[in-house]
């Protein structure tokens, strides 16, 4: 279980972050909605180590992760995709998931197994030995989602995952996501500006606004919020 | 020993504003442009020997030589953007790339003025009346007064152009974004090739006040100049001109005041220490925007 | 604004020489309308946006601004024949004000003063949030404000042409609603719009003409009578929607 | 409708046609061509003393393999570009002279005292590690002028002051000519397994995007830290050994900057990020510059530099690089 | 006839350059000289004298290359070193182990003798320790009492100063300011204002052209004088001609019309600047004191060669050593330890004085003029 308690984050004069508060439940996903600048991408980067909070508390299943740098939150089990996809351009797909299992003490059978299971997954397996830059861009997104899947993480955080992916793939992208709980277990953290997969995939959705939490609730109460409305939906 | 420390001051300042003119320059260039050029040094002591020649020919004193040797560099500068860097560029690594041409360009330079001028070391017979000024015990060389007055000058203008006007301005967008620069209708090369020639016309400049406070020039010493130039830019910050000046003083200052107390090897020696600390606390050097890459 | 019918005939391109991008590819946009272009990622979309603006040049055919041939212009030379455009990334300039990367949109017309003031004012009445912001830098802000801002940018010469490459992603419902209103509205106005949308729906519903792109070459196209009416490219584009974004 | 997309891929895609039925192929060719490679180095260089009576050209040949290779460590596999890598180079010399004339310790000693000399000081500098870009490399390029100072201030009796050292009564150059030939060996194996290894895919990746690979589990800064390491050791040995091999030491030449420059070039025009980059970069580039300087002795650093523009105007990702950009489906074959 | 195959090495850029190339023009003098004779005569035959010359930009790596590419694949008898100690420390490696002779015309380190090189000799060039002896005799002699004495951390010039220290003491003067500066150093003023502050009235810099003309001009910006300055390189052309500042400064060379030794092997004076403008009618610069050096060096390596059993190493040492005392040459008499070093060629000390030119005026045995003593100061000069 993840658990954001009162996170606050300032770059210099600007307060990104303005006391968070969640938590999300193991094998849940949480969608997270919110103008553009409310903090969302900011949330993330704190959850993941890439920024150091300013203040608050974050714990997975206890255990705090402020503080500690990314590669070591990887470690605790979160894995994070970014809204523009980065990926390792001049590595083969293999390579690329291979990245995140090179301090998992697997052997290469192991390390080529689960590869090739989510690339298969995801549908890249006949592309494995390309080199990522060749991918389109929604390529490119599906293949960020593989390399962290295949480390067994316990909590995925997924910024933007849809944005300027065409339908089909953008389709594949939200089944994969839906079974994740069941299938791998974890629980996501999704951010998007895409109401309808939002909607569609969320068991519990946070809308964020100017770096706190303007609503929270499931689909129907968010998209009935006049706040929300207001602030976010527009008429 | 406390005058000669207050010389010693005095003297960080007046050589560091010469070190950031150096700076300034190549600012343009580099900080600008992006482009690493390596061959920054050469073209100052090529802007020396262009002083040297206007003398010995035409009988232009050094001072009257500037716009001339101004005019030639810029227009120089022009030509080789279209020649050396455009297609850089388009290279996937378009910094280090530039480094390195601009390093087999230093050496062509080099080998050039080696044939033409021999390895000789010149000196420009040039000097002010009076030699010097006396402000108490202090004494300040006319040269160098003259260098730091083009200095201040050089680096004031350049910073109006570059955050007042909207050329500057389009100039600095650049690196910001390549492709966003044509959106807005700039002819991003003729802009391009027009700051090169504006660096190495004031490349051009810097070499003849250079030459004129720290007399003598060779072939050889081009990489000297390029040295304090990169050292004087990354302490300062890349980009703006008052970082350069701020980088040049700096080490000058801390230079010359080591200077009264050790050996000029010691001097040298804080001087990098200097360098190294100032960029291990502030990465992005003194004026620098921290994120700026 | 007067928009101008903007057409390229047998465009073929290609990256780094030898991989061909678009082959044959045609398209005609005229005045007062919104021509979309949807197509799967890789289909060569933005590619053609990139290769009216000039960005790219092409291995063969002719691009044409009215009855002028614009193919061997340059990009800046084209911004400043009027068409303007606002890339699919990132494309304000992170370390100037929202006020200098405005008049930075003014460089067609840099010396004239009265023209740069009106034209700004126009911008700041038209989209307030970047009143408020005029010094901010722009990379300071948010990723839907820099969208207004490199929208509006592109805007201030008044331009006959202008591109837009999948203005709305990533941004915020109620701002998207907003950017389809005003791509509209300005070809209402009498602006030759090129839009290329990954949200098929949208893209379709505000299109006069739609274009369909797929591995470099026309699919289809038709416009949207022909796309209501016509039962194959009806079903092409239903096929498009069968994940439905909206907005 | 999935599938489609997917079919429709392969056909805008080149490279995906070979890629087709060859599950581990590219990798075992890959190794196949680097085994040829490393053959053909030692078919040249190991017998060479028995026939040839021009060693030098082959030692420094051998010299600038292992440069241009170890330099390749940081600047293709890590992404940093020292300009200041003659630093180690020039230590490395010191540490072997000074241990052996002025302590009377044994070459071979000496020796290792240099690696450990290269190392030490890498670990040292290695806070820089964290500036990114040109800034490093003007950092690091100050750090070498700083070391050239810091010897230069250290007493004449160990050092030999501006002078120097002498090492003459160490001569042997057919000795140190192994000497360096084990050394080329060993940066050879290094780079073997910093390309295949698990710590090869960290570095590539953190050469790539350092955020994502830190995102992904790599210890960035630890990664580095090994990279740097084993690009900091083989300089040292280099110019200890280049030091037995002249039996002459000075500040001037063991911090000559071309040494840098020279590193850099070879390995660029090979082709930086490949194995066999550096070898065919250098090997091009000394031949060319062996040409020049004996038919125009008095017009080589001209044309030397004429040279680096071209070459980095015509193939700016060096020869290597342009052949994988041009015939991009051949390039995961190329180690 | 087979010719008598000579190698060396030339800076073609770099930091020895300069003087590397003037030294060559005084080989190629001599080379011109003997040819224009039919020859050296070895065992009774007269044989051609070929020059075969390499470029080693300054650079030991590449004199070790040269040297050995010379020896093997080029076939020379011997060699000419190339400039300076340090390239010839390196070359010297090279000839001992391929066991070729080697005639040094400019390598002054003493530590160079010391290595137990057996087939070096240095035939017009005394070692650096003893250089400065005759300038710093003249500044005692003049009054001079406290002496301020700076250098390049170069190994010529640093060998030069520690040098000048020892014999500023031994002439019982006080040595107020030692200081070495690093290659590269721009600025001088704050060194100059130390030594003033020292209240040193002897000026000692040793360092390379471009450095001393730096602190001449300096010293004119910064008002400093001393009574005694001593500039190693104020004697060539190209320091004379940066014009009036170079006035009054004390140098020494071996090479100037005042000084004539009496000359029993290669050209005199005369012939020796005759054949330079001949040879030589596009360049620059007259003929400095490496050209002579470098002259005399070639003239002494034909005398060696001539009184040879062979042109191997050890004969060719062996008559060097047999020469040793019995030759002067245009640079001065030669003379010879057993570890190749030179022990005479003394330089006697000049002065640029207005009017005159260059004269030499120290020991008085040679002095033709009167040294001007204290300089004038900046002020006092029209
Ligand atoms: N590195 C940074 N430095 C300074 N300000 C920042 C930085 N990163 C984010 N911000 C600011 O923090 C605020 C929140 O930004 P964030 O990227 O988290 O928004 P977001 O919700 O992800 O928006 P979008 O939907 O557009 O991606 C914005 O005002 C932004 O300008
Ligand atoms: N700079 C480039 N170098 C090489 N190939 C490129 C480059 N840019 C794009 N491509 C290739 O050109 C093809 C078309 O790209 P383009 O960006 O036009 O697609 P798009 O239709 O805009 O896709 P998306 O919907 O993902 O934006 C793709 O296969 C892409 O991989
Ligand atoms: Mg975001
Ligand atoms: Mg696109």
């Amino acid at each position: 279980m993840l658990k954001v308690e009162n996170l606050v984050k300032k770059f210099g004069g600007v307060t990104a972050l303005d006391g968070i508060s969640l938590t999300l439940p193991d094998r849940s996903i949480l969608g997270v909605l919110g103008m553009n600048g409310s903090g969302k991408t900011t949330m993330l980067n704190c959850i993941n180590g890439l920024y150091d909070a300013t203040s608050g508390k974050i714990t997975l299943d206890g255990v705090n992760l402020i503080g500690k740098a990314p590669h070591a939150v990887f470690s605790e089990g979160v894995g994070r995709t970014f809204q523009v996809p980065r990926i390792f351009p001049q590595m083969s797909l293999l390579e690329n998931l291979s990245v995140a299992l090179l301090n998992k003490g697997m052997s290469n059978a192991e390390i080529a197994e689960v590869s090739a299971y989510w690339l298969k997954k995801v549908e890249l397996y006949r592309l494995r030995h390309n080199y990522a830059e060749e991918l389109s861009g929604g390529q490119q997104k599906l293949l960020e989602l593989a390399r962290i899947m295949v480390a067994n993480p316990k909590l995925v955080l997924l910024d933007e995952p849809f944005a300027g992916v065409n339908p089909s793939l953008a389709l594949l992208l939200i089944n994969i996501i839906r079974e994740m709980p069941q299938e791998v277990g974890c629980s996501v953290l999704l951010v998007s500006h895409d109401l309808t997969s939002v909607y569609e995939l969320s068991d519990n959705i946070l809308v964020m606004h100017e770096g706190h939490v303007l609503a929270e609730g499931n689909a129907e109460a968010i998209q009935k919020n006049p706040d929300v409305i207001e602030a976010y939906l527009g008429a | 020993m406390n005058e000669l420390l207050l010389q010693g001051l005095v003297n960080g300042i007046v050589v560091g504003l010469i070190y950031a003119l150096i700076g300034v320059s190549l600012n343009v260039i580099f900080g600008v442009l992006r482009v690493v050029n390596f061959a920054h040094g050469e073209f100052i002591v090529l802007g020396a020997y262009g002083a040297y020649f206007a003398q010995a020919w035409l009988g232009l004193s050094p001072l009257l030589a500037m716009p001339l040797i101004f005019i030639v560099f810029g227009l120089m500068g022009y030509g080789l953007y279209f020649v050396l860097v455009k297609r850089l560029a388009r290279s996937n690594d378009p910094e280090h790339a530039s480094l390195l041409v601009m390093f087999g360009l230093s050496l062509v330079l080099g080998a050039l003025m080696l044939l033409a001028f021999e390895a000789d070391a010149r000196s420009l017979n040039f000097t002010l009346d009076p030699p010097f000024l006396m402000f108490g015990n202090i004494i300040l060389p006319t040269t160098k007064l003259l260098g730091l007055a083009v200095a201040v000058v050089v680096t004031g203008a350049l910073a109006f152009f570059l955050y007042r006007t909207l050329p500057g301005k389009a100039l600095r967008a650049i690196i910001m974004n390549r492709d966003a620069i044509q959106i807005v209708g700039v002819d991003l090369n003729h802009l391009s090739a027009l700051t090169f020639g504006l660096g190495l016309g004031l490349a051009g400049i810097t070499g003849i006040l250079v030459s004129m406070i720290f007399p003598s020039f060779s072939p050889f010493i081009g990489q000297d100049y390029t040295l304090i130039g990169f050292i004087v830019i990354v302490l300062g910050g890349l980009g703006h001109p008052i970082g350069a000046v701020a980088g040049g003083i700096l080490f000058g200052l801390a230079e010359q005041t080591a200077m009264v107390f050790f050996s000029g090897t010691v001097a040298m020696l804080l001087g990098f220490v200097l360098l190294i600390a100032v960029i291990l606390i502030r990465p992005a050097g003194l004026f620098g925007v921290q994120n700026s890459r | 604004m007067h928009g101008v019918e903007l057409s390229m005939e047998n465009i073929s391109v290609a990256y780094n020489g030898d991989i061909t991008v678009l082959k044959d590819v045609a398209l005609r946009a005229k005045p007062g309308e919104v021509t979309g272009i949807i197509g799967p990622n890789g289909a060569g979309k933005s590619t053609v946006l990139k290769t009216i603006f000039g960005l790219l040049s092409t291995k063969s055919g002719t691009i044409s601004m009215g009855s002028r041939d614009i193919t061997s212009l340059k990009a800046f030379q084209r911004a400043l024949e009027g068409v303007s455009f606002v890339p699919q990334n990132r494309s304000a300039f992170a370390g100037l004000s929202v006020y200098d990367n405005l008049l930075l949109g003014c460089w067609p017309f840099r010396k004239d003063k009265a023209r740069i003031d009106r034209a700004i004012e126009g911008i700041f009445e038209r989209f307030p949030i970047l009143k408020e912001k005029r010094s901010s830098l722009a990379g300071s802000m948010s990723g839907g404000q820099q969208r207004f801002l490199e929208i509006a940018r592109a805007l201030v010469t008044e331009p006959k042409v202008i591109l837009l490459d999948e203005p709305t992603a990533m941004i915020a419902p109620k701002i998207s609603k907003d950017i389809y209103a005003l791509t509209r509205d300005l070809a209402d106005q009498g602006a030759t719009i090129i839009l290329v949308d990954q949200n098929v729906r949208q893209c379709a519903t505000i299109s006069d003409r739609l274009y369909i792109l797929e591995l470099g070459r026309n699919k289809a196209e038709g416009s949207r009578e022909d796309f209501a009416t016509d039962g194959q490219l009806k079903e092409m584009v239903a096929e498009w929607m069968n994940y439905k974004i909206d907005v | 409708m999935t599938e489609q997309t997917q079919e429709t891929r392969e056909g805008t895609d080149v490279s995906l046609s070979a890629s087709q039925g060859s599950t581990e192929k590219s990798s075992y060719i890959k190794f196949l061509i680097w085994g040829i490679v490393v053959a053909m180095i030692v078919a040249v260089f190991l017998p060479a003393p028995f026939f040839a009576n021009n060693l030098s050209f082959l030692f420094y040949m051998m010299l600038w393999l292992t440069m241009a290779t170890s330099f390749n460590f940081v600047a293709g596999m890590a992404g940093y570009m020292p300009f200041g890598y003659v630093a180690f180079y020039g230590v490395g010399a010191y540490a072997t002279g000074v241990l052996y004339k002025t302590f009377g310790l044994p070459i071979p000693v000496a020796l290792a005292g240099a690696a450990v000399a290269g190392i030490v000081i890498g670990l040292l500098v290695a806070p820089t590690l964290r500036l990114k870009g040109v800034y490093f490399g003007i950092v690091s390029l100050a750090l070498a002028m700083a070391m050239k100072l810091v010897i230069s201030l250290m007493p004449s009796e160990i050092t030999g002051g501006s002078l120097g050292l002498i090492l003459s009564a160490a001569n042997d150059p057919v000795a140190a000519y192994y000497a360096m030939f084990i050394v080329l060996m060993g940066a050879l194996a290094a780079g073997t397994w910093l390309t295949m290894s698990r710590l090869g895919t960290a570095l590539r990746a953190i050469r790539d995007d350092s955020e994502a690979a830190e995102v992904v589990g790599v210890n960035v800064v630890a990664t580095r830290l090994k990279a740097w390491i084993m690009a900091t050791m083989f300089p040292a040995l280099v110019g200890g050994v280049e030091a037995w091999y002249t039996n002459a030491i000075d500040l001037d030449s063991s911090f000559n900057l071309l040494v840098t420059a020279k590193s850099i070039v070879y390995a660029m025009a090979g082709g930086l990020g490949f194995l066999v980059g550096p070898i065919i970069g250098a090997s091009a580039l000394y031949g060319i510059d062996q040409l020049i300087w004996r038919h125009f002795p008095t017009l080589n650093l001209l044309i030397l530099g004429v040279v680096i523009i071209a070459l980095m105007l015509l193939l700016p990702r060096g020869i290597v690089g342009a052949f994988a950009q041009r015939f991009s489906r051949f390039r995961r074959f190329i180690p | 006839q087979e010719k008598i195959k000579i190698g060396m090495t030339i800076s073609s850029s770099g930091n020895f350059a300069l003087a590397s190339q003037s030294g060559v023009r005084g080989v190629e003098i001599w080379v011109d000289e003997v040819n224009a004779n039919g020859g050296l005569d070895v065992n009774g035959e007269k044989r051609l004298v070929e020059l075969v010359k390499r470029d080693d930009r300054s650079d030991k790596q590449m004199v070790a290359r040269v040297y050995e590419d010379l020896i093997a694949n080029e076939d020379v008898d011997l060699l000419m070193a190339p400039f300076g100690s340090t390239l010839t420390a390196a070359a010297a490696t090279v000839t001992e182990r391929l066991d070729k002779f080697m005639v040094i015309w400019s390598a002054a380190s003493d530590a160079l003798y010391s290595q137990g090189f057996k087939n070096i000799v240095s035939a017009t060039q005394m070692p650096v320790s003893r250089m400065p002896s005759a300038g710093l005799e003249a500044a005692a002699a003049l009054g001079g009492k406290k002496v301020a004495i700076v250098n390049v951390d170069e190994p010529f010039p640093a060998g030069l100063a520690d040098g000048a220290e020892a014999i500023a003491e031994q002439h019982g003067m006080e040595v107020v300011l030692k200081e070495d500066y690093p290659k590269g150093t721009k600025d001088f003023s704050l060194l100059l204002q130390k030594a003033r502050a020292a209240g040193a009235d002897v000026f000692f810099p040793t360092s390379y052209e471009g450095d001393l003309i730096s602190m001449v001009r300096q010293m004119r910006q910064m008002n400093v004088n001393f009574p005694f300055s001593f500039m190693v390189y104020a004697s060539t052309p190209q320091f004379i001609e940066i014009g009036d500042d170079a006035q009054y400064i004390y140098s020494h060379t071996n090479f100037h019309p005042t000084i004539n030794w009496e000359v029993d092997a290669g050209l005199d004076r005369e012939g020796f600047l005759a054949a330079y403008e001949k040879l030589f009618p596009d360049v620059s610069y007259e003929p400095d004191f490496q050209t002579v050096l470098a002259y005399g060096a070639g003239v002494i390596a034909g005398e060696i060669i001539e009184n040879a059993e062979s042109l191997d190493a050890a004969d060719l040492k062996k008559a060097a050593m047999e020469l040793s005392d019995k030759l002067t040459v245009l640079a001065g008499p030669y003379a010879i330890d057993e570890t190749g070093k030179q022990l005479k060629m003394p330089f006697p000390v000049v002065q640029l004085q207005p009017g005159k030119g260059l004269v030499t005026v120290w020991p008085k045995e040679v002095a033709v003029a009167e040294p001007i003593y204290p300089i004038p100061g900046w002020d006092q000069r029209d």
